[in-house]
């Protein structure tokens, strides 16, 4: 009788090795270099995939079973959210448009990680890192698809939600989002996963989810930090696999450091540009606030980074350079941004609007050096011409940075008054870049660069359905005088002042 | 607080997403199966060409022979998206979690003749690796396919593959009390031994196929429909009536459950790439023939170990022709 | 001065016994609250006991039930069957 | 640097001059008035005068800003691609220098924007 007497015990850890490593092979009758033919063209150099250390040990059993666990509680809050027309309990309308910027310019980026990963979790020729992506890949797929479902109630109330993919792949400030992930998944793999895993998910998406999450509960939103939050739990997953991902290619081979240094470089900027975004949302869009973007960035990006570069620091990596140009810009960055959205909202799928003067004292406290001085002239400037029936909208299309897509908008690190202009000659043309991080990765690699969809110069090449901006938001599917235009007139804010004037009167 | 429930707060605005509206009509409501599967794909402007494949664009649907008018005609008859496949899964994966414990408390694996003990581990415990290489195949199906239904679907079966490999490791490591050992010899059976070989020959070959179209069929039609009949009906229904594996069926209830399920996945998307054109059909009919052929060839050695050689090569025609008939259904 | 390590739970029913075992265990940490979240920071190195959330419990503890809880770390991270421990090598 | 591909990897520009139907692509940038968040782009034809963009081409994008009727045009300070430059208003833009993709920015003097701040 070969069926043993009493079974040892298995640990966590022996037991995840036994169900998982072993299940690959060296392919004998196909040569390995065909079957994995993208691990070694990125110059990285891999002794021995065992070396792996995983960094969650989920079998897949366990997956479902948690996973499962964490979609009927969603659902559960989903479905009665809606069920309670839970949209009239936020603290007012104009937090949706925070919204209306993260379902088209975030949720089909988590479609993109999904996808992404699934290319990565082919083509590593180490079982141990191919089932962390694979994983990774099935949990981005839920992510995109439980802010669909939890976005699903507001679309129906609210403006601007209602095309979000068409318009990812259309609207001129979405192509920032879509250029980034572009250039990730277009990238070799494992530079995908210093760019996504590493740069991203460790170091910046808790900028976008946790201070962002927690905002959406204190502004009474249960969908949005219910299905933020229980996405998180998958990122702290995710964030593993990014650490374990750069220490594995650290300790694989020395020569690796300097390729790994410049991915972080790179994607560290491209990641914190892209998360401009954020700090307007944070800044401006939430009607209560829970910290700013600054406070954010020095919790979140200095205090949390520089304990992770410090342990890094043994293999011979440093702090990226964004470090420093980020904490010159900490304290300008929102405004910045919340300016190019002001100038251009009438051709935006969200509203702008100019803060209240609360709001505009909240801000000043938070930016004692930058917001009194730079920002608030110019704020009350445009309230006084929208008193005036003059509200301003940019006429003109702006000048776009080549690599990250963002407007021209960014000033000097050394001085908030002057916009930066850094550019390149490439093959007999001019190429222009916001900063001296977009230019370096500008400058590495031209030719991938060259290739950039620019909305503003796609429109002038007549590839975006015409020659007027009427023309060209129709072609967006924007519905004009509905999605786009100042908050005060929309019909978002007509229906919000309808609800609490109704709400008054049932109270009195 | 009372409220009027009439009060245009609670008037919808739309019912659905632009794009599922396009396709349903702006009055009907939307699964959510619908909102979290149609269009999800980016379709247009990609920015910069792949370094690991600079002729084609991100999301090229010129990846596979096969053309559709619209990728998005595919649908899931399960409705799965991540929420409903994960509960599906947990509830199977309940099952079986009781019946590995049924079977492991009252040490049930040992009612099974020793001889047949063996023969289990030759043709089922390697199997692992051949459920690791349909992961990777249905992986790359994820990465390189056209339209997030059918990468949805390739994504949900790459996962299932995964768990199906665990399954079988853990019954070796019942087997093997827990050592490891069984598990190291079926892969060394997986690597050496004559039987397996034209199996790993044609799951080698299968992972190098530049159409993930062809890989679909290939994985998900042809060599499963040869390998899941032959081991979960026939293998399991030998050993349970002349050899005492009546337990091992209990821990393969899973992989039983999840074939019925993804026969009628597979069967309506080939039936609807068929139905597309005959350029479809044809290629479909090629793909089939190919590599339906292959598997029945690659699993009789398999076969015939098991059932013995007139047996063995009775059920290997039996699956074939079953294959057959579910292709003509599906009008190829 | 050791680096701060970190785990930010949701503040709910659920996370509850794991935030008060880990103040427990780890005398030095500081619970941060903030809406629907807990930050909890640690100098240097934090452990979950799976002994302690049990007895806070009263029932068995899977440490992977953390996954349904958990929504951000910083430091690395080791999971065995009895703890989960995040720690800088600094 | 040659991008780490398989194969191949050099592609045509999206943003060739050929792209613009017999325009190019010019940048103008107001210093010191942010109000306007960034440089603008507009497609010009090369033998447009330099003087008719200023009349026909900025008024229309700039004109909403209080300063800009203030502007004396002579003292104004030109940069062309960032270097100090001198434009002659009555040549064209290809006369004056300027290429595809050029970015003109100019200085008027003693005009700080709203408020003196910038904007």
């Amino acid at each position: 009788m070969t069926v043993a007497k009493k079974p040892r015990k298995l640990g966590l850890k022996q037991r995840y090795s036994m169900l998982t490593r072993g299940l690959d092979w060296e392919t004998t009758y196909q040569p390995m270099d065909k079957v994995f033919p993208y691990t070694s063209y990125e110059g990285i150099k891999i002794k021995d995939w065992d070396d792996w250390v995983d960094p969650f040990r989920l079998t897949m059993d366990a997956y479902w079973k948690y996973q499962a666990e964490k979609e009927r509680k969603l659902y559960a809050v989903i479905d009665s959210f809606s069920q309670n027309n839970g949209h009239l309990g936020i603290t007012d309308a104009r937090y949706v448009n925070a919204l209306k910027l993260f379902l088209t310019g975030v949720s089909p980026l988590e479609y993109m990680a999904h996808r992404g990963f699934a290319h990565v979790g082919r083509h590593f020729s180490g079982v141990g890192p191919r089932i962390a992506c694979q994983m990774q890949s099935l949990d981005e797929l839920r992510h995109v698809q439980t802010q669909v479902h939890a976005m699903s109630h507001y679309n129906k109330f609210f403006d601007g939600l209602h095309d979000f993919r068409h318009m990812h792949d259309r609207v001129w400030y979405l192509s920032v989002p879509k250029s980034f992930f572009d250039d990730a998944y277009s990238a070799g793999p494992f530079e995908f996963l210093t760019s996504i895993s590493f740069a991203f998910e460790y170091v910046l998406t808790n900028l976008l989810f946790v201070p962002f999450m927690s905002g959406a509960a204190y502004n009474g939103d249960m969908a949005t930090v219910t299905f933020g939050f229980s996405a998180q739990s998958d990122e702290a997953r995710h964030m593993t696999l990014g650490l374990e991902v750069i220490k594995f290619m650290l300790e694989q081979h020395e020569d690796n450091v300097p390729i790994v240094q410049r991915w972080i470089d790179k994607w560290a900027w491209r990641g914190y540009r892209v998360l401009a975004l954020v700090a307007m949302m944070m800044d401006y869009m939430l009607p209560k606030r829970i910290m700013s973007w600054q406070e954010a960035w020095e919790m979140y990006f200095e205090e949390a980074g520089g304990a992770l570069f410090a342990d890094l620091a043994r293999y011979g990596i440093r702090p990226p350079k964004t470090a420093e140009v980020a904490a010159k810009e900490k304290s300008r960055l929102s405004h910045e941004v919340w300016s190019i959205f002001y100038n251009y909202t009438h051709a935006a799928a969200f509203h702008t609007w100019m803060p209240s003067e609360d709001e505009m004292r909240w801000l000043a406290e938070k930016y004692p050096d930058t917001f009194e001085r730079y920002y608030r002239p110019r704020y009350e400037h445009w309230i006084a011409q929208e008193k005036a029936g003059n509200r301003f909208y940019n006429q003109a299309l702006p000048m776009l940075c080549q690599v990250c897509q963002i407007p021209m908008a960014f000033t000097e690190p050394d001085d908030p008054s002057k916009i930066c202009f850094r550019s390149s000659d490439f093959g007999g043309d001019k190429y222009h870049f916001c900063s001296d991080g977009c230019k370096e990765i500008f400058d590495f690699e031209p030719r991938k660069y060259v290739q950039a969809w620019l909305p503003v110069h796609q429109i002038y090449q007549g590839n975006c359905g015409g020659a007027t901006v009427p023309e060209v938001l129709d072609w967006y599917h924007l519905n004009q005088g509905a999605d786009n235009l100042d908050y005060n007139g929309s019909p978002d804010q007509e229906f919000w002042e309808k609800w609490k004037a109704d709400r008054a009167r049932a109270a009195s | 607080m009372k409220l009027d429930i009439k009060t245009t707060a609670l008037e919808q605005r739309r019912q659905t997403y632009a794009n599922v509206a396009r396709r349903k009509g702006a009055d009907m409501p939307a699964s959510r199966y619908e909102e979290a599967t149609l269009d999800l794909q980016p379709a247009a402007n990609f920015h910069y060409r792949p370094t690991w494949d600079s002729s084609h664009l991100l999301f090229d649907a010129g990846r596979t022979a096969i053309v559709m008018d619209d990728w998005y005609a595919i649908r899931d008859p399960r409705q799965f998206y991540y929420g409903t496949y994960t509960i599906a899964r947990s509830r199977m994966t309940e099952t079986q979690e009781k019946n590995f414990a049924f079977v492991e408390k009252r040490n049930l694996l040992s009612a099974m003749d020793p001889a047949w003990t063996e023969t289990v581990k030759t043709y089922l415990l390697p199997l692992k690796h051949y459920e690791w290489g349909a992961n990777m195949n249905n992986c790359q199906i994820a990465d390189l396919g056209s339209g997030a239904a059918i990468t949805q679907i390739a994504t949900f079966n790459m996962a299932d593959r995964l768990g199906i490999a665990q399954f079988i490791s853990r019954i070796a490591l019942l087997l093997d009390g827990n050592s490891g050992a069984a598990l190291e010899a079926s892969k060394k059976a997986w690597l050496e031994d004559g039987k397996w070989q034209e199996m790993r020959h044609m799951v080698e070959d299968s992972f190098v196929l530049d159409d993930w179209f062809e890989q679909f069929v290939a994985q998900n039609f042809c060599m499963d429909g040869i390998v899941y009949p032959l081991v979960y009906q026939q293998f399991d229904a030998e050993g349970d009536a002349n050899h005492g594996a009546g337990a091992l069926a209990m821990l393969s209830e899973f992989m039983v459950d999840w074939y019925a399920e993804g026969l009628r996945v597979n069967d309506a998307v080939l039936k609807l790439v068929a139905g597309q054109s005959e350029a479809n059909r044809a290629k479909l009919a090629e793909w089939i023939a190919t590599w339906s052929g292959r598997a029945a060839g690659a699993f009789q050695p398999i076969a015939e170990f098991v059932l013995g050689e007139n047996a063995g090569r009775a059920a290997i025609a039996a699956a074939g022709a079953e294959l057959a008939a579910r292709a003509q259904k599906a009008g190829i | 001065m050791a680096h701060i390590v970190s785990i930010t739970l949701q503040n709910n029913d659920d996370a509850r016994p794991i935030i008060e075992a880990i103040e427990q265990d780890n005398p030095e940490a500081t619970v941060n609250v903030y809406p629907a979240m807990v930050k909890i920071d640690c100098p240097g190195r934090l452990e979950i006991r799976r002994e302690t959330v049990e007895e806070k419990l009263g029932r068995p503890w899977d440490v992977q039930e953390i996954h349904l809880v958990v929504i951000s770390l910083a430091g690395n991270l080791d999971e065995e069957d009895d703890y989960l421990t995040l720690e800088w090598n600094n | 640097m040659p991008v780490s591909a398989i194969g191949d990897y050099d592609f045509e520009p999206l943003d060739k001059r050929d792209n613009f139907h017999g325009t190019m692509l010019t940048y103008w940038h107001w210093d010191d008035h942010l109000m306007f968040c960034a440089a603008l782009a507009f497609p010009l034809p090369p033998d447009m005068p330099f003087g008719a963009v200023i009349r026909e081409v900025l008024a229309s994008a700039y004109s909403y800003h209080p300063d800009w009727e203030k502007i004396d045009w002579e003292a104004v300070e030109w940069a062309l691609d960032q270097a100090p430059f001198t434009p002659d208003f009555d040549k064209s833009l290809a006369e004056n220098g300027l290429g595809h993709k050029s970015l003109v920015s100019f200085v008027t003097p003693g005009l700080k924007g709203i408020k003196g701040a910038g904007s």
